[in-house]
C-alpha cells in the first residue's frame, strides 16, 4: 500500500490546505429488509490542481462518494468540507460541474439546449451562451447534431453531450462518473487528451470515475482503489509521472508499475 | 422511397379496400331509403322486418368502416363512422316511429340547425366565448397557481389538497344557484361556476405533473446550484406538462358543459343551456339537439386545439414516438 | 283481491298541492277501484316525458305542457282537470311603485323555464309588452330572466316581480319577510290569464290498452277508476283541509316547510291546502262537475296558446278525452 | 402515530384557517342581502345589518350557527330515510358502482384507443362530443331504453355516473398507456409479447402516476353524476333528491348541509383512491 | 483488410448457410432538417455458432445494426435474413435475447422480477422461473441484492441485471450492445469468461457490440470494424485464436498482431 498524504504533482503544492476534505464518512442505505454500507470510514483529502481517479469494484461506492462530495446525499456519518465550505456551501457557489454516470439528458431539449442549461440556470451573459455551448459540443466532436434532441443520438453521443454540459460553465471542481465509458478508445482518447489541456490550462480540480486502470495511471495525479461491500478506500496510489501527460506517457515504465500497483490493489479488494 | 414501399404493402389489399368501400355505400344507401320511404306521420308496417334490415345495415356499414379506417390516416374514417351513424339513427326513429317530442330525428335537428342560425350564434357567444372560456382561463390560472403552492410545500400538499377535492365534489347544481345569488344572473356567475369546476382536475394533473420529475434531473439541477424558481421552470414544467394537457383535454368539455349546465340555474336570457332548457320545456327537442350539436362541434374543436398545441408543445413526450 | 299497478308521475314533489291524491290513497279510495296507486317523484323530466315512455301510466301536468307536447307529436291525452283556475301570479314589492301591469314596463321579471313561462308572457302580451324571450324583439320593453323557481335566488335583489303560484311561492316569498301587506301580487287570472294548470293525463297507448296490464280492463276503464277515486280524494281533502294536511305532512319531511328554516312545515302546508281549495273550488267544480275540463275555458286557453304563438294549430280532438271523466262520474260531459 | 399527526396536523391547520376566514367571507357576502332586505322593510327579526347578516333566510352563505342547526336537523337520526347521511350513503354506493362502470368502460377504451390509431380517429370525436350532451338531453333517452323495462333506482343514477366519468379516465389512462419508455416497449418486443402482455406487464405499470390521477378526477365526477342523475331521474332517495326538493322548497341552509355531505363523499372517495395506489403501487411510495 | 468469406473457427463451419445474412442494408434517419446515414451498404454473414464483435466510433451505427437484425427497427432498403426467416418471423419465434446499451429495467419490478419478465412472457413453467431467475443473478453476482429496486442499485449492477434478464430464458442467438461497458476490469473479465463458457457449452451465436478492442478479440471470432457517418463496415477481421479461450489467449502474440490489425482499421476509419 502506498502512503497516504505523500504525494507530489504537477499543479498542486502540498502545504496548502486540502480543497475537498473528506473524514470518516460512511453511507448506510437501508432497503426492505437489509442494509447495504454503500461508505464505511472514507478518508480523503484532495489538494486544489489534482487529478484524482477513483477505481473500483461495481457498487464499491464510487457514485456514492461522489453525489455526497456533491451534496446530492447526506452521509450516515462523517464530515465533508470543500474549499473549506460544507458540501451544501459549496454547491450553492457553484463549485463544481458534474458528469452523471446516466447523461441525464432532458427530453424537451434540444442537444444545443441541453449544453445550454447551466449556462442559463447560471445566468450567463445571453450572448455567450450559443457560443460556449457550441464550443462544448465542437470539443466532444458533436457539432453537427445540436438541433437533435436526444432520443435522436447514440449512447456514446448522449454521453459526450452531458460532459459538454458538464464543461460549459467552467466549473473549478469537476466531478466525473465514468464520463467515458461508453466512448471507443479513439474518441475516448482523445477526449482524454482534451480534459487534460483543460485541467492544465485551468487548474480545475478533476475527481473521476473510471473502470479502465491505464485511463486511471494516464490521467490522474493520484488513483483511489475502492474495495465493494462494505466500501472503503483500499489504497491510494500516486501517479509519479511527469506532467504535462502526452502519447509518450503511455509507454512510460513508471506507467505499468503504476498501473500494475492498482491491479494488485483491485484484486485484493475483490477477494 | 418510403412512399413507394408502403405502396407496394397495400397492393394486395386493393381488392379488399374495393370491398369495404362498396358496403359502406350500400349501407348508406339502404339506411338512407329507409329513411326516405318512411313517413313519422304515417304507420309503420313491417316494423320488425324494417328494424332488423336497419340494424344490419348499421352493423355492415360499421365493419366495412372498420375496414376502410385500418389504410388511412385522415379524416375519412370518423366522417364515414358519422354518417353511417346518423343514417342508422334516422332510420331507426323512423322505423320505431318515435315521436319528434321525445327524440327528433337528425334531420329534423339539421333543419333546426339551419332555422335557427342566428340565435345560436349569439348562444355560442354567451355560453362559449364569454362563460367556457373565461371560466376556463381563470380556472387554469388559479388551479396551476394552487398546484404551484401545493407542489412546492408539503405542508400545503397535506392541508389542501383534500379540501380541493371538496370543490370538485360540489354539483354544480348546488354550486351554480349560490354563485347566483352571490354574483348574479349575468355571464360571470357562469364563468365562476366554470371555474371552479375546471380547477379540480387541473390541481390534481398539475400537482402529481410537477411531482413527477426525475430524480436525476432534480440532481442535476441541484448540482447547479439552481435556485427554486429555476428548477421548478426547467425541470417540474416540462415535466408536468404531459399530465397538464391531460387536465386541459379533460376541462375542455368540462368547462362546456359546465356553462351550459350552469345556465339552467338562472339567466337573462342568453346561451346554449337556456336554449336546451327553454325549448325543452316546450317539446322542441330539434332546437334542443341542433343546440347539442353545436356544443359538441365546439367542444371537439377546442379538444382538438389543446390536443394540436400538446403535440407542439409536448412533442418530446414518449407518447409521441411511435 | 289483486290490485292492479298504476303509476302517478305527480308535477312536484309531495305537498299539498296534491292533497287530493294522497288522500285517496290514504283512504283507500283508490284501493276500492282495484288500484294500487305509486306516486312518482319528479326530476327533471317532465311528467310528460315519463308518460309517454311508459315509465309512468298516468301524470299530473299542466295546460300548456300537454298541448305543446301534443304539437310535437307526443300521444298525450287530457282525462281530467282538477284545477279550474290558475294559481299562476307575478309578485312586487309594494315599496317598488308597480302598482299595475302596465308599470312592469322597463323592469325585470323572474319567470321559470320549461314551459312555465307563458302565463307571465302571456299577461305582457295582453298589456302589449314585449319581453326578452322572445329572441326576435330587439330592445324588450321588459327584461325576463330564468332561475330555478326557488324565489330567493332572485327576489328582492335580482328581479322587480317574481313567479309565484298562489299556493307555494307566494307564501314563501312571506317566508322571506315580506308580509302580504308590504308586496303586491298580480294574479293572472284576475287579468284573464287563466291557463290552467293541474290536470290528470295518460298516453294513447295507456287508453287504448284492452288489457291493461294483464287486469282484465282496458286503459279507460282504469282510467276511469283512477279519475273517480281521485275525485274522491280531492271532494274530502278539500273539505277536511285539517285532516289532509296531516296526510300530506308524513310524506314530504324536510321540504314541507316551504320557506327558510324558521317556517313551520304544518303552517305552509295549511296555507298551501287552502289555496289550493281554492283553485279546485271554481268553475265547473261550483257545477258540481269536478274535474270536468270546461270547454269554453279550453277553447279561450287554446286561442290565447294560438295567439301567442306557442301553438301553430288547433290541437286535433283527440287531446281530450271526455269519456273517462264521463265513466268516473257517470254524467255527461255536455 | 408520528406520521399520523404528520399528516392530519396540516388538515386540522387549514380547517382552522377555514373556519376563520368563514366568518368575515360570510358577513362580507350576506350583508348586501341584508341590507337590501332592510331596505325592502322585511320582517326577518333583526333591525341592523351586522345583526342580520347571522339571520338571513336567504344568506348567500350561511351562519355557522345556523349551519350547525342545518347539520343537526337533517342528520338525527342519521339512518331516517330524510336524514343527509343516509342518503349520502345511497348516493356514494351510486358513485362507486358508476366509478366502477367508469373505469372498466374507461379502461377498455384508453386501451383499444392506444392499440389503434384508426380506432382513435374515427371515435375520439365521440367520446368528446358525448361529453357535451347535458344530462337533461340523455335523461329522456335513458327512460325510454330502461323506463320500458321498468328498471329505476340506483342503476340509471350509477350508469349517468359512469357516462361523465369515464371521460376522465379515457383521456388520462390512454396517455399513461402511451408513456411507458420506448425502450422498454422494445425490449417487449425482442421477447415476443402478446399485446395482452405488453399491457400487463409493462403498459399498465407504466401508467400508474396517470391512472390514479385520472381516478381521482373521475371519481368526484362520478360524485357529480349520481347526484344530477338523483335530480334529473325520478329517485325517492339520494343527495341529489334531497338537493333537488330543498331548492325548490327554498331551504338554503339545507342545501348547504347536504353540499357539506357531497363534499364529504368527495373526500372519502378520493381518500379510497389514494388507498388503493398505496396499494397497487408501493414502488412510487418507497422512493422517498 | 481481411477476406470477408474467408474464415476459420472453432465451432461453426463455413459450409452450412449463414445464420444471419445482412444484404446491403442502409438506414437513413431524417431529422428536424438534415439527414443521418446511419447505415450504408451493410454486408455480413454469420454463421452459426460464431461470435460476432461490432466496434467502431461512438455514433457509427452499430446499435442500429443490432436493432435492425432484432426488427426493432426497419432498415431504409436492404434485406436480412435470420435463420432463413425475416427479422420479424425471427423475432416472433423468439431467436434472440437482446442486451440493450442502457439498462432499461423496470421500475416496479425488483431485481429478482425483472430477470423472470422474459420467463414470465414466455410462459416458462412457475417452479422453473425463479430458479432460473437465480441462477442468472448468482452468475452476475447480485444473488444478494434480488429484493432490491433499480434505483437502489449502482450503475454497473443494474447492467448486470440487464444481461441476466436477458440470459434467463437461454436464446439461441445473442445480441449484446455494450453489455460490460460499465463494468470494472475484473467483473468484466470474470463475465468474460462466463458469458464464453455459456458460448461453448450452448453453441449460442452472439453479435456483440464494445468498445475495447482487446475483449472483442478475446471473445470473438470474428470482429466487425465499423465507421462512422456514414456508417460502414470498414473491414472485417478474423480472429484465428486457438479455442478454447483461456487467460494464456491473452498473452498469444497473434492476439496484439489482431488487436493491432483492428485498431489500424479503426483509425483508418476515424480519420
Ligand atoms: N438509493 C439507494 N438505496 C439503496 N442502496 C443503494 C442506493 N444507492 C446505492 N446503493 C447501494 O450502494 C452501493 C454502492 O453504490 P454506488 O452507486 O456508489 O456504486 P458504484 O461504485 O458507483 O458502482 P458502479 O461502478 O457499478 O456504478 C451499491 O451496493 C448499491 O446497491
Ligand atoms: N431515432 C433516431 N433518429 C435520428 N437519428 C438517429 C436515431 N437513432 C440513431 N440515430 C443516429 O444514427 C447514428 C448511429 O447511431 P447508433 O446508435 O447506431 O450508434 P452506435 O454505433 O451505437 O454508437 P454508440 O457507440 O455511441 O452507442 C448516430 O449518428 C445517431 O445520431
Ligand atoms: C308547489 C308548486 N307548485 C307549482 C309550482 C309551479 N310549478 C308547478 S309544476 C312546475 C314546474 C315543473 O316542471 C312549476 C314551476 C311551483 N313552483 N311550486
Ligand atoms: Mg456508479
Ligand atoms: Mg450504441
Amino acid at each position: 500500500m502506498t502512503a497516504q498524504n505523500n504525494f507530489t504533482q504537477g499543479n498542486s503544492s502540498s502545504s496548502s490546505p486540502p480543497l475537498v476534505s473528506v473524514r470518516d464518512v460512511t453511507m448506510i442505505f437501508r432497503t426492505q429488509d437489509t442494509e447495504t454500507i454503500a461508505l464505511q470510514g472514507a478518508n480523503l483529502d484532495i489538494q486544489p490542481g489534482e487529478f484524482i481517479s477513483l477505481i473500483g469494484p461495481s457498487g464499491c461506492g464510487k457514485t456514492t462518494l461522489l453525489r455526497i462530495l456533491a451534496d446530492l446525499q447526506t452521509p450516515t456519518s462523517g464530515d465533508i468540507s470543500i474549499k473549506g465550505m460544507t458540501p451544501t456551501k459549496a454547491r450553492e457557489s457553484r463549485a463544481y460541474g458534474y458528469v452523471f454516470q446516466a447523461p441525464a439528458l432532458m427530453d424537451w431539449r434540444s442537444v444545443l439546449k441541453n449544453v445550454m442549461l447551466p449556462l442559463e440556470v447560471m445566468n450567463f451573459p445571453k450572448e455567450n451562451r450559443l457560443e460556449k455551448a457550441r464550443e462544448m459540443l465542437r470539443l466532444v466532436g458533436l457539432e453537427k447534431f445540436e438541433k437533435n434532441f436526444p432520443f435522436q443520438l447514440s449512447g456514446g453521443m448522449q454521453q459526450r453531450v452531458s460532459i459538454a454540459r458538464a464543461l460549459a460553465f467552467d466549473p473549478p471542481l469537476l466531478f466525473m462518473d465514468e464520463p467515458f465509458g461508453a466512448l471507443d478508445e479513439i474518441t475516448r482518447e482523445n477526449l482524454n487528451m482534451e480534459l487534460l489541456r483543460l485541467w492544465r490550462e485551468t487548474g480545475k480540480t478533476v475527481i473521476f470515475v473510471t473502470h479502465s486502470i491505464s485511463e486511471a495511471v494516464f490521467l490522474s495525479t493520484r488513483v483511489v482503489v475502492m474495495t465493494a461491500r462494505p466500501g472503503k478506500i483500499e489504497g491510494i496510489v500516486n501517479v509519479d509521472l511527469p506532467q504535462p501527460r502526452s502519447v509518450e506517457t503511455r509507454e512510460h515504465p513508471r506507467f505499468f508499475e503504476i498501473a500494475t500497483e492498482i491491479r494488485e490493489l483491485l484484486r485484493k479488494g475483490h477477494a | 422511397m418510403a412512399s413507394y414501399s408502403v405502396m407496394k404493402e397495400n397492393r394486395p389489399q386493393a381488392s379488399r379496400a374495393w370491398i369495404s368501400w362498396t358496403l359502406v355505400l350500400l349501407a348508406h344507401l339502404v339506411l338512407f331509403f329507409i329513411s326516405y320511404t318512411l313517413n313519422q306521420q304515417q304507420g309503420v308496417s313491417q316494423k320488425l322486418l324494417l328494424q332488423i334490415v336497419t340494424v344490419l345495415s348499421l352493423f355492415v356499414g360499421l365493419t366495412a368502416v372498420g375496414l376502410v379506417a385500418q389504410n388511412r390516416r385522415d379524416f375519412i374514417p370518423a366522417a364515414l363512422l358519422f354518417t353511417v351513424s346518423v343514417l342508422f339513427v334516422e332510420a331507426m326513429l323512423r322505423v320505431n316511429e318515435v315521436p319528434a317530442g321525445l327524440i327528433p330525428t337528425p334531420s329534423r335537428v339539421v333543419v333546426a340547425l339551419y332555422n335557427a342560425r342566428e340565435v345560436l350564434m349569439l348562444d355560442v357567444f354567451y355560453t362559449f366565448v364569454l362563460e367556457a372560456l373565461i371560466g376556463f382561463v381563470a380556472g387554469i390560472v388559479i388551479g396551476v397557481l394552487a398546484s404551484m403552492a401545493v407542489a412546492r410545500y408539503k405542508f400545503l400538499e397535506l392541508g389542501i389538497l383534500p379540501y380541493a377535492s371538496i370543490f370538485s365534489s360540489i354539483p354544480i347544481v348546488a354550486l351554480a344557484p349560490v354563485m347566483v345569488k352571490a354574483i348574479g344572473l349575468e355571464w360571470p356567475s357562469k364563468a365562476a361556476v366554470v371555474a371552479v369546476t375546471v380547477i379540480f382536475p387541473i390541481i390534481v394533473n398539475v400537482v402529481r405533473g410537477l411531482q413527477s420529475a426525475s430524480p436525476l434531473h432534480l440532481d442535476l439541477m441541484r448540482s447547479y446550484g439552481a435556485s427554486p424558481m429555476r428548477v421548478f421552470f426547467d425541470v417540474r414544467v416540462p415535466t408536468a406538462m404531459p399530465y397538464f394537457f391531460n387536465a386541459l383535454k379533460i376541462s375542455t368539455t368540462l368547462s362546456l358543459i359546465s356553462a351550459i349546465v350552469a345556465e339552467f340555474f338562472g339567466t337573462t336570457g342568453n346561451g346554449l343551456g337556456f336554449r336546451i332548457q327553454i325549448e325543452a320545456g316546450r317539446f322542441n327537442f330539434d332546437i334542443v339537439w341542433a343546440a347539442i350539436v353545436v356544443a359538441s362541434v365546439i367542444g371537439i374543436v377546442f379538444f382538438s386545439l389543446i390536443g394540436a398545441l400538446e403535440r407542439k408543445v409536448t412533442g418530446w413526450h414518449a407518447s409521441y414516438r411511435s | 283481491k289483486d290490485l292492479v299497478q298504476v303509476k302517478l308521475q305527480l308535477k312536484w314533489f309531495p305537498q299539498a298541492q296534491f292533497a287530493g291524491f294522497f288522500v285517496a290513497k290514504e283512504k283507500g279510495y283508490f284501493e276500492a277501484e282495484g288500484l294500487d296507486v305509486q306516486f312518482l317523484p319528479i326530476g327533471d323530466q317532465s311528467p310528460i316525458q315519463t308518460v309517454v315512455t311508459g315509465t309512468a301510466d298516468f301524470g299530473t301536468t299542466w295546460i300548456t305542457d300537454l298541448l305543446t307536447a301534443r304539437q310535437n307529436g307526443l300521444p298525450v291525452v287530457h282525462i281530467a282537470q282538477i284545477f279550474q283556475k290558475s294559481g299562476f301570479t307575478l309578485v312586487a314589492l309594494k315599496s317598488s311603485g308597480i302598482n299595475k301591469p302596465a308599470d312592469f314596463k322597463g323592469k325585470r321579471i323572474g319567470v321559470w323555464p320549461s314551459g312555465n313561462e307563458y302565463p307571465a308572457v302571456a299577461l305582457l302580451k295582453k298589456y302589449k309588452m314585449t319581453s326578452s324571450l322572445d329572441s326576435s324583439v330587439a330592445r324588450p320593453d321588459v327584461q325576463a330572466v330564468t332561475y330555478p323557481f326557488d324565489p330567493s335566488i332572485v327576489f328582492p335583489d335580482k328581479v322587480d316581480l317574481v313567479s309565484a303560484m298562489t299556493y307555494n311561492e307566494v307564501d314563501q316569498i312571506v317566508g322571506l319577510g315580506y308580509s302580504m301587506d308590504k308586496i303586491r301580487v298580480f294574479k293572472a287570472s284576475d287579468y284573464g290569464i287563466n291557463l290552467l294548470e293541474d290536470l290528470m293525463f295518460s298516453s294513447e297507448r295507456v287508453l287504448n290498452n284492452p288489457n291493461f296490464k294483464n287486469s282484465g280492463m282496458s286503459g279507460k276503464e282504469i282510467a276511469a277508476k283512477l279519475v273517480k277515486a281521485s275525485l274522491k280524494g280531492w271532494d274530502y281533502a278539500v273539505k277536511n283541509q285539517k285532516e289532509a294536511v296531516s296526510i300530506v305532512l308524513p310524506l314530504c319531511g324536510n321540504t314541507c316547510k316551504g320557506s327558510g328554516t324558521r317556517a313551520d312545515a304544518r303552517a305552509h302546508q295549511t296555507w298551501q291546502m287552502a289555496e289550493v281549495a281554492k283553485l279546485y273550488n271554481a268553475g265547473p267544480t261550483l257545477k258540481g262537475n269536478a274535474g270536468l275540463l270546461d270547454a269554453k275555458t279550453y277553447a279561450s286557453n287554446v286561442k290565447l296558446l294560438r295567439d301567442l304563438g306557442i301553438l301553430k294549430s288547433a290541437p286535433p280532438a283527440s287531446a281530450v278525452d271526455y269519456s273517462i271523466w264521463e265513466m268516473a262520474t257517470g254524467k255527461k260531459a255536455k | 402515530m408520528n406520521t399520523l399527526l404528520q399528516r392530519t396536523l396540516p388538515l386540522l391547520v387549514v380547517a382552522v384557517i377555514i373556519v376563520l376566514l368563514y366568518y368575515p367571507l360570510m358577513i362580507w357576502a350576506n350583508s348586501p342581502v341584508a341590507q337590501r332586505s332592510l331596505e325592502t322593510g322585511a320582517d326577518i327579526g333583526c333591525k341592523t345589518v351586522s345583526e342580520c347578516v347571522y339571520m338571513l333566510r336567504n344568506p348567500v352563505i350561511p351562519a355557522p350557527a345556523q349551519l350547525g342547526e342545518g347539520i343537526k336537523s337533517l342528520t338525527i337520526p342519521p339512518l331516517a330515510p330524510t336524514s343527509a347521511p343516509y342518503n349520502a350513503l345511497v348516493t356514494l354506493g351510486e358513485a362507486i358502482v358508476g366509478l366502477a362502470l367508469a373505469s372498466a368502460v374507461g379502461l377498455l377504451l384508453a386501451i383499444l384507443l392506444v392499440l389503434s390509431g384508426s380506432f382513435e380517429r374515427a371515435v375520439l370525436p365521440w367520446l368528446v362530443a358525448s361529453q357535451t350532451v347535458p344530462i337533461i338531453a340523455i335523461a329522456p333517452m335513458l327512460a325510454v331504453i330502461l323506463g320500458q323495462y321498468g328498471v329505476q333506482g340506483w342503476f340509471p343514477k350509477a350508469l349517468i355516473a359512469a357516462y361523465i366519468a369515464f371521460f376522465p379516465i379515457v383521456i388520462g389512462v390512454s396517455k399513461g398507456l402511451k408513456s411507458p419508455d420506448p425502450l422498454q416497449l422494445d425490449l417487449m418486443k425482442t421477447y415476443n409479447a402478446s399485446r395482452v402482455q405488453v399491457f400487463t406487464l409493462l403498459r399498465f405499470p407504466a401508467s400508474v402516476p396517470f391512472l390514479f390521477t385520472a381516478l381521482k378526477v373521475a371519481s368526484t365526477a362520478a360524485m357529480v353524476g349520481s347526484i344530477v342523475a338523483e335530480i334529473s331521474t325520478i329517485s325517492f332517495s339520494g343527495i341529489g333528491k334531497m338537493l333537488a326538493e330543498n331548492s325548490r322548497a327554498s331551504d338554503t341552509i339545507a342545501l348547504w348541509v347536504i353540499m357539506f355531505y357531497g363534499a364529504l363523499l368527495g373526500i372519502v372517495l378520493v381518500a379510497l383512491i389514494n388507498l388503493l395506489e398505496r396499494m397497487v403501487a408501493p414502488w412510487r411510495a418507497t422512493r422517498s
